[in-house]
């Protein structure tokens, strides 16, 4: 069966807090899911996110403090511009764009991180593998006629 | 390519949690399989990392085997990693190459399928010692403090700081643009909801302010700009020149005798009038005139010259120029306060065409004792008392689409005082009053609005005015009882506008000069809604009273005494200490094409002009690594979080 | 020099006198109104339904044929025209779902080559280029109200007018009226230029019936009625006014108000181009002031210059 | 005087219908009065403008619908330039009498213009007045 | 160091701004070559009898716009054949593969290979020219990063032959034929070079020891290559070599402030006129991917008001060239409301396109998967 790799990079004061309250509830989720501890969502950029692609993800997660709430006051906001442009983009490349997810969850809201993983882990086993470490333009790339 | 191409030595412990990790986790196959991964020189598992003897453990190996770089695998960093980081600098180790890989909270609490919690558990680890491999030793950067703070606007709010942070024994200066302290206080008549005089209580805090020791108090100054960070501003003042010396002035009143010059009179809000050289009002503070020179004939004797002339304490001196003053400061309170929203932006309340149609700020220099009917109600036109009187609440608040959208807290207050005062001083007079809402949530406040309809029989129509117009001299309002569901048409003698309450700071030229943030009303923001709301987000910016929004007196009191307490709670520190994990500029690659200028809302970033690259003071980043990301061409890197950090933990946890 | 200029119905039929003294006054001023071709109305009433476009391909229809005809701008007195016009133009210009759907039911008219007489659709689309100008704002834009104040044939200084705006000249605000809603000044400087005497009275914006004078009768006569007490109370000697519906309710009815309200005598009011025209030294006979229910004349020619003018 | 209110699936598809038609969102009205006071027609309605978004509000199809204020509006637009909310309320009386039974007749037709006017009326005022009253 | 820089001229200035790229681009391309002359001209014109190097050059799949250079230089081109041994360059000489093929390996001192791998014959010169030549430059954009070609691998061989010989509105092809990569005729058979799926670099089917990006280069990458080549001072293998560190933008002159941008145009959205010729382009919503491309064209598009495109590739610091422009541009929208995000970014209307106009094939995707 398979089994999805999802990237999670998860704001250190709002959504990896959550992820903790989660784990102090005991609650349980989708193993699919590694987390990478970031300062502020937006540290992020699109070629974390495409080079996460590119080395086996098949579903790449943001996870940042509620609009008004960030503790580096507007930093989600340009997440937020940068997931939306990269989205477009991901379409352009053939990626659905449904593999990247972009969610607010504060440090109050495990039970909204479990259900976002648990969802999340679902869709993209729906969506099946992406396989895009085999993606290449090497020399052996085939010419048709 | 890591580390600086450099070798580490690094240390993994891997750790049980008793069963907490252990039942889930098999935490021996995690220490095994990091066994011989680049770069780690150690992997070993106990079962409590954070007991006495698991620290011991890490600090001794730390120190035999001369590690370079620890990882705990336990639960997550919010816990211990401040433990582990004293046990490293215990050791010898810089603290920053300490990292906490987190298999409890993220992993074996959550998971159940111990075969991949394990596999997780190790990329969890695997990802931590590529983190690791890149880390850099860091300092925390310490900065020293000026222990002496800036307070901008003398009302109540700015002096009530200004006393507080005095009596913490430091060094206070007060800037106000008037030519006296007292703000907006000290014009009103008496406050809700105990019915105190407001002069009563505001002028002996006057008072107090201008004889403290640690108080330096400069009226008719003002803050022209601010350099430096927080502990160390460095501010310009303009000083205007008052043309009058503080000292030397007796307050004898001569000069204003003599003065031909007659001008609407702002303590007054334009009720009465003052001359060109004037005492703003009878207990101001400092005691001494201005010479107001936008309205004065003009300085050259040939012209006037007649207050000089009479100034038999030679006080007057037309050759003061403007100055600017420089301060050194470490800490800043911004109690800039209000002003009233424009009543002509309200032209169908006729505000700016009918003298008795007036602000609530007027009603209140109408009702106060020292004002320009000696606290007598009678009306701007024609003196008569007026026997009916209409009060409009809302006016311009609660207005999204056309004026403010917020709610100005304290009219619903006043104006049921303004109705009360009314009654107590024109008993057979008829007070009615328009709103939409009665909102009275303070102490002992619907108590007094209570009492406001019960005792003084102040009608209260639950609708809006759509119109006030005059015909002959009496005014004519068209509103509407949305309780009956009737139209309402009534005369009236006056009618006062609860104006909404707008900040005091014009175009909000002043904040943009200090760089300090604003919300979308001009108000200032805070930090934190909840949790630091009387701090700004600028680092050493302190928030009093309704320069940060609308307030009450003893709400602005108190958040003055909190701005204080924060001054003090900043000024008590030896040293600033600042996380070292900033975002710098690698100015070999910096273009400075500004991006990450615009990404920083902390003002850290600036253009430096001669060597073309953005420059970055380290003490006001706080390491959000927002311009990191945008930084299009690498320059900006976070320490201990660059790129090629990220990347290969990337790398690690996706391919193990 | 031509400026476009649509009339309206209502101008062509039952206000003569505002159509006449528009274009002579606009004549001495210098400009030739000219009439978009083929022009329909309006619809008079701008649809307030989300839902109702087609009642919008009419007015867009006029302002693209303005535009075919090379016209910047088009200008109107007619407050209800001007209403339409403008609020159509701004949809056209603000709202893309708007443009959208007027413009496809626009594409498909036809179009017959004058030469050929052969007929073909497809027109291009039309984007808000004309700009949509009531007489006023062009007055005090492109003319200049300076200009109008050099050009003064005759005396109007003894005469107190009170401006009366009505509804549709400035609301519903938000850039679709010419000035504020609440605190408009358009027109008292317009009537400061022809040298009268502005006379500033709270019901200058208030409704004066509207097409209620069908179908609710009584309560139009009573919004007359409050228009022109107010007027009167605040001692004008007259109400100048633009649109023909205003003119109707306030002049063509003073019967009834009559009936209604014994002490109510007449009131003299006139379209404020009769007045530029009179001050310019148009001739009387051309501005239909025998039209009116109440003839005006007797203001203009025995100005009550009770008060010395500062 | 009393009613009972249900917001059911019926109720919220006629509250959102008219928002819909008449581009204005109805729930965003707090009551404040405004439009009613400032109406010059309010004197000669059944029921104050402010009332007809309350009972849209209510989800109050039927009493909103039949009620008389509609007919009375001459949008003159003065309760939307001074709207806090945005909220136009010539726009929700078209919504309303749009969504009145098509079977009705018409509220104003030609044949009730008072044949002594017609001569006289403006062509403005017929013309407005159809297209609100009459289908 | 551009001619075009003397259009402060007044008669200049009033070109229409389109005429003066042009005119800026020929110029650049008249000063590439006069340099090459130049430079050959110094070493090897003053009589030294010493061997010409051999220099060959090869066009690939590329507009040509690097040989059209050669050709505009009409006859000075003499003089190159003074200073150097042109053993190969098909768009100006009747050369045969198999005189290349008979050469001894390491025979051609430099190799300027031009263009992406977009057919099974350049992929074979390719492979030809690696082992005849001693040093391999890959030369210009296409070769380099793949540059617009490289946009092909948006979609593939098929899809665009299909669109070519079948689907596209102007194409009248009922029995839809194709062209077959071998074709029996009278007296014996053509070929033709079967179409790769998907546009390569050079450096991604052989060894490449510089890299010379820009489409086309500037003068200056053609001084710094020959002039190594010629003194033996070669950078280390694998350099991009005539480029400067930093970004266009350390090149450019624009005042350049703190960036939020409500408003994205396109360049035919903006009229040329409304353009602050002193203040950063994208501060103006112009999209200009100056920020992350490198340095060494002089910043030309900028400076006639158009965006900079990136034909120089990425600069030193960038993963994934259009990636990391994306991040950064959508960082200075001037909103924070989704949906007015979402309005101003679908102002950039093909951000693919944009941001990897010159890099797809070199990026991290490399092509749509």
């Amino acid at each position: 069966m398979f089994e999805p790799k999802i990237m999670c990079f998860l704001c250190k004061w709002c959504t990896y807090a959550g992820a903790d309250l989660a784990g102090t509830s005991r609650m349980k989720y989708d193993t699919s899911s590694i987390n990478l501890r970031v300062m502020c969502s937006s540290r992020i950029d699109p070629q974390h996110i495409l080079y996460a692609f590119k080395n086996g993800a098949d579903g790449v997660f943001i996870g940042g403090c509620h609009p008004g709430d960030c503790h580096y006051v507007e930093g989600n906001y340009k997440t937020l511009r940068r997931v939306t442009l990269f989205k477009r983009m991901m379409e352009d490349f053939g990626i659905d764009s449904r593999r990247l997810r972009l969610e607010w969850i504060s440090a109050a809201e495990g039970k909204k991180y479990v259900d976002t993983m648990n969802e999340f882990s679902e869709q993209i086993r729906a969506l099946g593998p992406l396989h895009l470490e085999q993606v290449t333009l090497t020399k052996e790339e085939i010419c048709h006629e | 390519m890591m580390g600086n191409g450099k070798k580490k030595k690094i240390g993994i412990f891997v750790c049980h949690c008793g069963v907490n990790i252990a039942s889930v986790v098999d935490v021996e196959r995690v220490a095994k399989e990091l066994d011989g991964y680049t770069d780690v020189e150690l992997s070993t598992d106990y079962v409590y990392m954070c007991s006495e003897p698991g620290q011991k453990m890490i600090l001794e190996q730390i120190q035999e085997r001369g590690l370079d770089g620890v990882i705990i695998a336990a639960c997550s960093p919010t816990l211990h990693e401040k433990t582990f980081q004293n046990v490293a600098e215990l050791a010898g180790l810089n603290p920053y190459m300490v990292e906490i890989a987190n298999i409890r909270e993220q992993n074996s609490w959550v998971h159940t399928d111990k075969e991949k919690a394990t596999d997780k558990a190790v990329k969890i680890v695997k990802s931590m010692v590529e983190k690791l491999r890149g880390n850099e030793h860091l300092e925390p950067i310490k900065v020293g403090i000026t222990r002496r703070a800036m307070v901008v606007g003398g009302g109540v709010a700015g002096l009530q700081a200004a006393l507080d942070i005095a009596d913490h024994g430091y060094e206070v200066v007060l800037v106000e643009k008037e030519p006296s302290i007292g703000g907006h206080m000290v014009q009103l008549s008496e406050t809700f909801p105990t019915l105190d005089c407001s002069q009563c209580i505001m002028t002996p805090k006057m008072v107090e302010v201008s004889r403290h020791p640690n108080i330096k108090v400069l009226t008719y100054h003002e803050v022209e700009s601010i350099s430096g960070f927080v502990g160390n501003f460095k501010v310009r003042i303009k000083k205007k020149p008052k043309f009058v010396d503080e000292d030397l002035c007796k307050l004898c009143g001569d000069c204003a005798d003599v003065c031909p010059q007659v001008v609407p009179d702002e303590f007054n809000m334009g009720l009465s009038f003052r001359k060109a050289i004037y005492l703003p009002f009878p207990q101001a503070i400092p005691g001494a005139y201005t010479l107001d020179i936008d309205s004065c004939l003009g300085l050259l004797p040939v012209r006037c010259g007649k207050c000089k002339d009479v100034c038999d304490a030679r006080a007057i001196d037309y050759d003061m120029k403007e100055e600017i003053i420089e301060e050194e400061v470490g800490a800043v309170v911004l109690a800039t306060g209000y002003d009233l929203y424009s009543m002509q932006a309200l032209g169908e309340f006729g505000g700016e065409r009918y003298e008795d149609v007036i602000n609530g700020l007027e009603f209140e220099r109408i009702l106060s004792a020292s004002g320009p009917t000696g606290g007598e109600v009678r009306r701007p036109s024609d003196g008569k008392i007026p026997k009916n009187i209409v009060f409009i609440q809302c006016c311009g608040s609660r207005d999204p689409e056309l004026h403010n959208s917020y709610c100005s807290k304290i009219c619903c207050m006043y104006t049921a005082k303004h109705a009360m005062l009314y009654k107590h001083r024109v008993h057979d007079g008829n007070a009615t009053v328009f709103y939409i809402d009665v909102r009275a949530g303070g102490k002992a406040f619907d108590e007094f609005y209570q009492r406001t309809v019960d005792e003084d029989d102040v009608l209260y129509m639950r609708g809006k005015v759509s119109k006030v117009y005059k015909e002959g001299d009496i005014l004519k309002v068209r509103g509407v009882d949305t309780l009956t569901g009737k139209l309402v048409e009534m005369e009236a003698d006056m009618v006062v506008l609860a104006m909404s309450m707008v900040h005091a700071d014009g175009s909000g030229e002043l904040m943009k000069k200090l760089k300090v943030g604003t919300d979308k009303d001009g108000w200032l923001a805070e930090a934190h809604p909840k949790l630091r709301p009387v701090e700004s987000l600028n680092a050493g910016f302190f928030l009093a009273g309704c320069a940060h929004g609308p307030k009450d007196i003893p709400d602005t009191v108190a958040q003055a005494s909190a701005a204080a307490a924060k001054v003090g709670d900043l000024f008590a520190r030896h040293e600033l200490l600042h996380e070292p994990t900033i975002v710098p500029v690698i100015e070999e690659l910096c273009s400075g094409c500004g991006i990450c200028i615009s990404m920083c809302p902390y003002g850290a970033r600036s253009l430096d002009l001669t060597k073309h690259v953005v420059k970055v003071n380290e003490v006001l980043c706080e390491g959000c690594g927002a311009c990191a990301a945008a930084c299009p061409c690498g320059a900006a890197q976070q320490k201990n979080q660059t790129d090629e950090q990220i990347f290969s933990m990337v790398k690690a946890i996706l391919k193990g | 020099m031509n400026i476009h200029y649509y009339p309206g119905c209502t101008l062509k039929e039952k206000t003569t006198n505002l159509d006449d003294s528009t274009r002579e006054a606009m004549a001495v001023l210098g400009y030739e109104l000219v009439e978009p071709a083929n022009w329909t109305c309006c619809g008079a009433e701008y649809p307030l339904s989300e839902q109702k476009i087609s009642g919008l391909t009419a007015p867009a229809r006029i302002l693209r044929q303005v535009h075919s005809e090379g016209g910047g701008q088009v200008v109107t007195t007619c407050a209800f025209c001007f209403n339409v016009l403008k609020r159509t133009n701004v949809d056209i210009k603000r709202n893309p779902l708007k443009n959208k759907q007027i413009n496809a039911f626009l594409k498909d008219d036809i179009k017959i080559d004058p030469n050929t007489k052969t007929k073909t659709t497809g027109f291009p689309p039309y984007n808000g280029e004309v700009d949509v100008l009531h007489l006023l704002e062009f007055l005090r834009d492109e003319v200049g109200f300076h200009t109008i104040r050099a050009g003064l044939k005759r005396d109007l200084s003894g005469l107190k007018v009170a401006p009366y705006y009505g509804c549709r000249m400035l609301r519903p605000g938000g850039g679709i009226g010419i000035d504020s809603p609440d605190s408009p000044v358009i027109f008292e400087e317009f009537l400061e230029s022809l040298g009268c005497r502005v006379v500033d009275f709270p019901f200058k914006q208030e409704c004066c019936g509207s097409y209620l004078a069908v179908s609710r009768p009584a309560a139009a006569t009573e919004a007359s009625y409050q228009v022109l007490r107010s007027a009167i109370i605040n001692g004008a000697d007259a109400i100048a006014l633009s649109c023909p519906l205003c003119y109707y309710n306030l002049d063509r009815r003073q019967d009834r108000i009559k009936d209604a309200h014994a002490g109510f005598s007449g009131f003299p009011v006139f379209f404020f181009t009769q007045l530029l025209a009179w001050a310019l030294g148009v001739a009387e006979d051309v501005l239909g002031l025998d039209q009116h229910y109440y003839n005006p004349k007797s203001v203009l020619h025995n100005q009550p210059k009770t008060e010395v003018a500062q | 005087m009393k009613i009972s209110i249900k917001i059911g699936a019926d109720e919220k598809k006629f509250i959102d219908r008219v928002s819909e038609l008449s581009g204005k969102n109805v729930y965003s009205c707090y009551q404040c009065g405004r439009c009613s006071a400032g109406c010059p027609f309010a004197f000669d309605m059944d029921i104050l403008p402010n009332q007809i978004i309350r009972l849209v509000q209510m989800g109050l199809a039927e009493e909103a619908l039949s009620c008389e204020a509609i007919n009375v509006c001459a949008s003159c637009f003065t309760c939307q330039s001074r709207c806090p909310k945005g909220i136009d309320i010539a726009s929700v009386a078209e919504a309303l009498r749009q969504l009145r039974d098509p079977q009705e007749k018409d509220f104003f037709g030609p044949d009730d213009v008072p044949r002594e006017l017609a001569d006289e009326l403006p062509q403005q005022a017929l013309v407005a007045l159809f297209r609100k009253l009459s289908k | 160091m551009f001619t075009m820089q003397h259009s402060d001229q007044g008669e200049e200035e009033n070109e229409p701004y389109y005429q003066r790229l042009i005119h800026a681009g020929l110029n650049q391309a008249f000063s590439v070559l006069e340099s090459l002359f130049f430079i050959t001209l110094t070493l090897y014109g003053r009589g030294r009898p010493m061997a010409k190097p051999k220099f060959a050059i090869y066009w690939a799949g590329s507009c040509g716009g690097c040989e059209i250079a050669f050709l505009d230089i009409r006859e000075k081109i003499l003089d190159v054949d003074k200073a150097v041994d042109l053993v190969f360059c098909p768009c100006i000489m009747d050369t045969k593969y198999k005189d290349i093929e008979a050469m001894k390996d390491g025979e051609i001192d430099v190799c300027l290979f031009n263009g992406s791998i977009r057919n099974e014959e350049n992929l074979h010169i390719a492979e030809l020219l690696r082992k005849k030549s001693k040093v391999m430059v890959a030369y210009g954009s296409c070769a380099t990063e793949g540059c617009v070609p490289g946009l092909g691998n948006l979609t593939n061989a098929e899809e665009i032959q299909k669109y070519a010989f079948e689907t596209s509105p102007s194409t009248g092809n009922p029995d839809k034929i194709r062209p077959r990569a071998e074709t029996k005729v009278k007296g014996g058979k053509l070929t033709l070079p079967v179409m790769c799926d998907y546009v390569r670099t050079l450096g991604q089917v052989i060894d490449v020891d510089y890299f010379m990006p820009g489409c086309p280069p500037v003068a200056d990458q053609i001084w710094a290559v020959i002039e190594a080549v010629l003194t033996n001072a070669l950078p280390p293998k694998g350099s991009v070599v005539g480029v400067n560190p930093k970004t266009v933008c350390d090149e450019c002159d624009r005042e350049k402030n703190e960036k939020r941008v409500k408003r994205f145009f396109r360049p035919h959205e903006v009229d040329p006129k409304d353009i602050d010729p002193n203040l950063c382009l994208l501060e103006q919503g112009i999209v200009c991917n100056g920020p992350a491309t490198r340095a060494g064209c002089g910043a030309l598009c900028p400076q006639v008001n158009l965006g900079c495109r990136g034909c120089y590739g990425p600069a030193e610091g960038i993963e994934d060239m259009g990636g990391k422009l994306a991040g950064s541009i959508a960082s200075v929208i001037d909103s924070d409301d989704p949906e007015e995000i979402e309005r101003i970014v679908s102002q950039i209307v093909d951000p693919v396109g944009t941001f990897y106009r010159f890099s797809l094939p070199s990026s991290i995707l490399g092509r749509k998967v």
